[in-house]
Formats: structure tokens, C-alpha cells, sequence
């Protein structure tokens, strides 16, 4: 099993999402790219605003489900590259928590692949986010 | 029986017990029955929780023996992304 | 009619994707971003490689067919914010021509979002590309 | 009659005809005629193309009057993207 480096420490920042584009530009195979964000809120839960997000994980089970991702989207997928990071640790509201990155010779399915795999990571690999309000008060997030 | 048997927790169950792992001496070697003896120690039954054996989702009704250096782990629902 | 700027003289650079990214972060209901890039391909054309695709367009109707796709697509989809940039003049293999960016409170929406506004400019905006091969013949590119 | 009519030309069609805008002063104010005016001249009906009057796209077969200043473009398929 293969292990590619997926949790990043704090935030996913723009500059890295760029070098992750840029080191495509040599692949001269790839005509579409289609890459999902997801970005802390500040959701206010009963008049507590969500400042940041904590997050942890039971990493040896998420690498072994994200592994089994990796197979199965290429499998159900005509796709060149795929990429997954995810943060730990403290994420502020308004910065990158999860990155998604998906290439294809042609940009048919790359929508469908990104979907499929953004739902598998928030299905099946064990990360766990603690919300803390602005008051330092925390509430464990529970996905939707 | 006596096998050792490590226990990880995870985010709010972690929390709430204070402990994020423990190694256990099972009094049995049927894994219902160690998550039994955890629940009557934690009040487990309080959250909804996944249970991974050697990193390994299980379901908890499977009938599951465990042995010496095991992994289990109790894990809340997942919240990734 | 507000004018956006759609239009980018080159290449669509990684850095210009990042401060697109950044810009964004001060917004905190976005909770998920997506992005759509198009990536010349080096294509093998009757034993020919694409070097690259100068492109054009008829601006005054491109710009209002990319007025109408704004207001349909912010009609059809609950989005935060949507942005379209394509490039005019020389693009070469493995660059960036064509960048949409899709923002929106949760995911659900994002991806079918994207392919709309994608499609949509593929189909409904004049743009026109010559495809530019290795030895300087060229023939005019034609969407599939 | 006589209308200037600005005729632009783009992508493939005015890489053929080697011209990318012109005037010309109409023979009569239907478009379809003046349409079969340029086709005369440049051989347009090689090409598949895309009619725009104004900035609105419109089809050939429609029954259209043009007036002095209108903008007519003659467009290849789109292919952007």
C-alpha cells in the first residue's frame, strides 16, 4: 500500500494549491482540471460564532481508506492525477480545510469524480473536527 | 485469556472519557463483551460510535474474537471536509 | 450591464488562481469552492503536436452572452460568488486558458454549478482558437 | 438604400477571406440578401458559421431589415474553453 501524504498541519493556503496546479502544467496530457475547497464557516449555533475549526484523525484507518479511494475512483474514473489533502490541527474560519484535485485528457467527467471522491473522504475516513466559538466554547461538528 | 489489548479513542468520546488510549487485560476473549466491560467503565452507550479492530470498520453484533495486541478503536461519527 | 473582466491577455497563471483563492477567504459563509481549469493539450494531430492555441473572440457579443450566463447561473444555483476567466492571445501546451470559480455556503450545488457555467461558455460565448502545431502550420481548433 | 452596413469577420472565416472588417454600402435593406451579397464575394457558404446582428444572434432564414450603422458579424463555431 502506497502511502501518499495527505494531512497537512493547519490550513491548506492558496500558495500551495497553486504549486499543486503548477506542477501540472507539465503534464501535457491533461485538458481538464476540476479541484473542490472546503473552507472553515463562521456559522453562528445558537449565538456562538464558529472562529475555528480543530481537527484530528485516527490516521492509520484514513490511510488505509483513503488508499482504497485512490483505487476505486481511478477505477470508476478515466482520470490522469487525483489528489487529496486535508488538514489537522487548527483551521481558522475562512481558510482551506480540504482540497481536492482531479485531471482528465478531457473535462467530461472530472466534475462526477470530484464529487464522488469529496463525499467518500467525509463518508469514510475517521476525521473528527472540534468547532470552538469565539468565546472558547466548543461544540464537536457533526457532518450533514 | 488476559490478552493485552490496546484502546484508542477519538474526538468528543476521548473527550468526554479523558483518555485517548489505554492498553486493557480483555477478561474474555469475545469482543462484544470487551466493549460491554468499556461501556460499563465510560457510559459508552451515551454517543453513537464506530468500532475499527485492527483498522478494520466492524459492526458490533459480528461475533469477533479478540487476541493479544489488538487494536480497537471507538470512534464518533466522521466529520471530515 | 456591469462589465466584469473576463478576458486575460496569456496564459491564466497558478498565482493568479492562488489570489483568486485568497481574496476569497475573507468571505466566511463560503464553505465550498470549485474550480474548473482547461488546460491546452499537446495533441497529436495527423503525426502534428499543438504547441499551442492563440485565441480570440468577438468581444462586444462575448461579453454579453458572459452577462447572461452570470445572471442565469446565479438564477439556477444558490452561490455565494462566480467568476469566469478565459484567456485571449497565445496559450501554450500544459497552461491554463480557461478558469471558472464557484462559491457557495455548502457543496451540494458546487460541482453542477461549474459544468453549467462551463458548458455554457463553451457553447454560448464566441471564442475562436488556432491551434498552433510544432513546425508553425495551424488549423482552427473546433469544440467536441 | 445604400446603408453602411460594418461587416466583422472572425476566427477561420477571417483567416480565408483575408479580412476582418469592412464596410460596405448595402444594395438593399433585407439581410438575407446582403448575406448572399457576401456569399458571392468571399464564398462563405464553405464554412459553417454563426450570424450576429448587433450583438444578437440570429438565423439566417429569419426575415430581417437592416439599417444604416447596424454591425453584422460572420462567426465560425465557438470553440472555446
Amino acid at each position: 500500500m502506497k502511502k501518499k501524504k495527505v494531512f497537512i498541519k493547519g490550513a491548506i493556503s492558496p500558495e500551495f494549491i497553486s504549486e499543486s496546479i503548477a506542477k501540472h502544467q507539465s503534464k501535457h496530457s491533461i485538458g481538464a482540471h476540476n479541484i473542490f475547497l472546503g473552507q472553515v464557516r463562521a456559522d453562528e449555533i445558537s449565538d456562538r460564532t464558529v472562529e475555528a475549526i480543530e481537527y484530528s484523525c485516527y490516521e492509520e484507518l484514513a490511510d488505509k481508506k483513503l488508499f482504497e479511494i485512490r483505487e476505486s475512483t481511478f477505477e470508476k474514473f478515466d482520470l490522469t492525477c487525483m489528489h487529496i489533502y486535508h488538514s489537522l490541527g487548527l483551521v481558522k474560519a475562512g481558510e482551506i480545510c480540504f482540497f481536492v484535485f482531479v485531471s482528465s485528457k478531457r473535462r467530461k467527467e472530472v466534475y462526477e469524480a470530484t464529487e464522488y471522491v469529496v463525499n467518500r473522504v467525509k463518508e469514510d475516513v475517521p476525521i473528527f473536527g472540534k468547532e470552538i466559538f469565539k468565546d472558547q466554547s466548543h461544540q464537536w461538528k457533526v457532518n450533514s | 485469556m488476559n490478552d493485552m489489548i490496546t484502546i484508542k479513542y477519538f474526538g468528543e468520546i476521548a473527550e468526554a472519557i479523558n483518555c485517548k488510549e489505554e492498553q486493557i487485560a480483555a477478561k474474555s476473549d469475545n469482543l462484544s463483551e470487551l466493549i460491554e466491560e468499556l461501556n460499563e467503565k465510560y457510559n459508552l452507550k451515551r454517543f453513537p460510535m464506530i468500532i475499527a479492530l485492527n483498522q478494520n470498520r466492524i459492526e458490533l453484533n459480528d461475533d469477533i474474537t479478540i487476541k493479544n495486541n489488538d487494536e480497537l478503536a471507538i470512534l464518533p461519527p466522521f466529520a471530515g471536509g
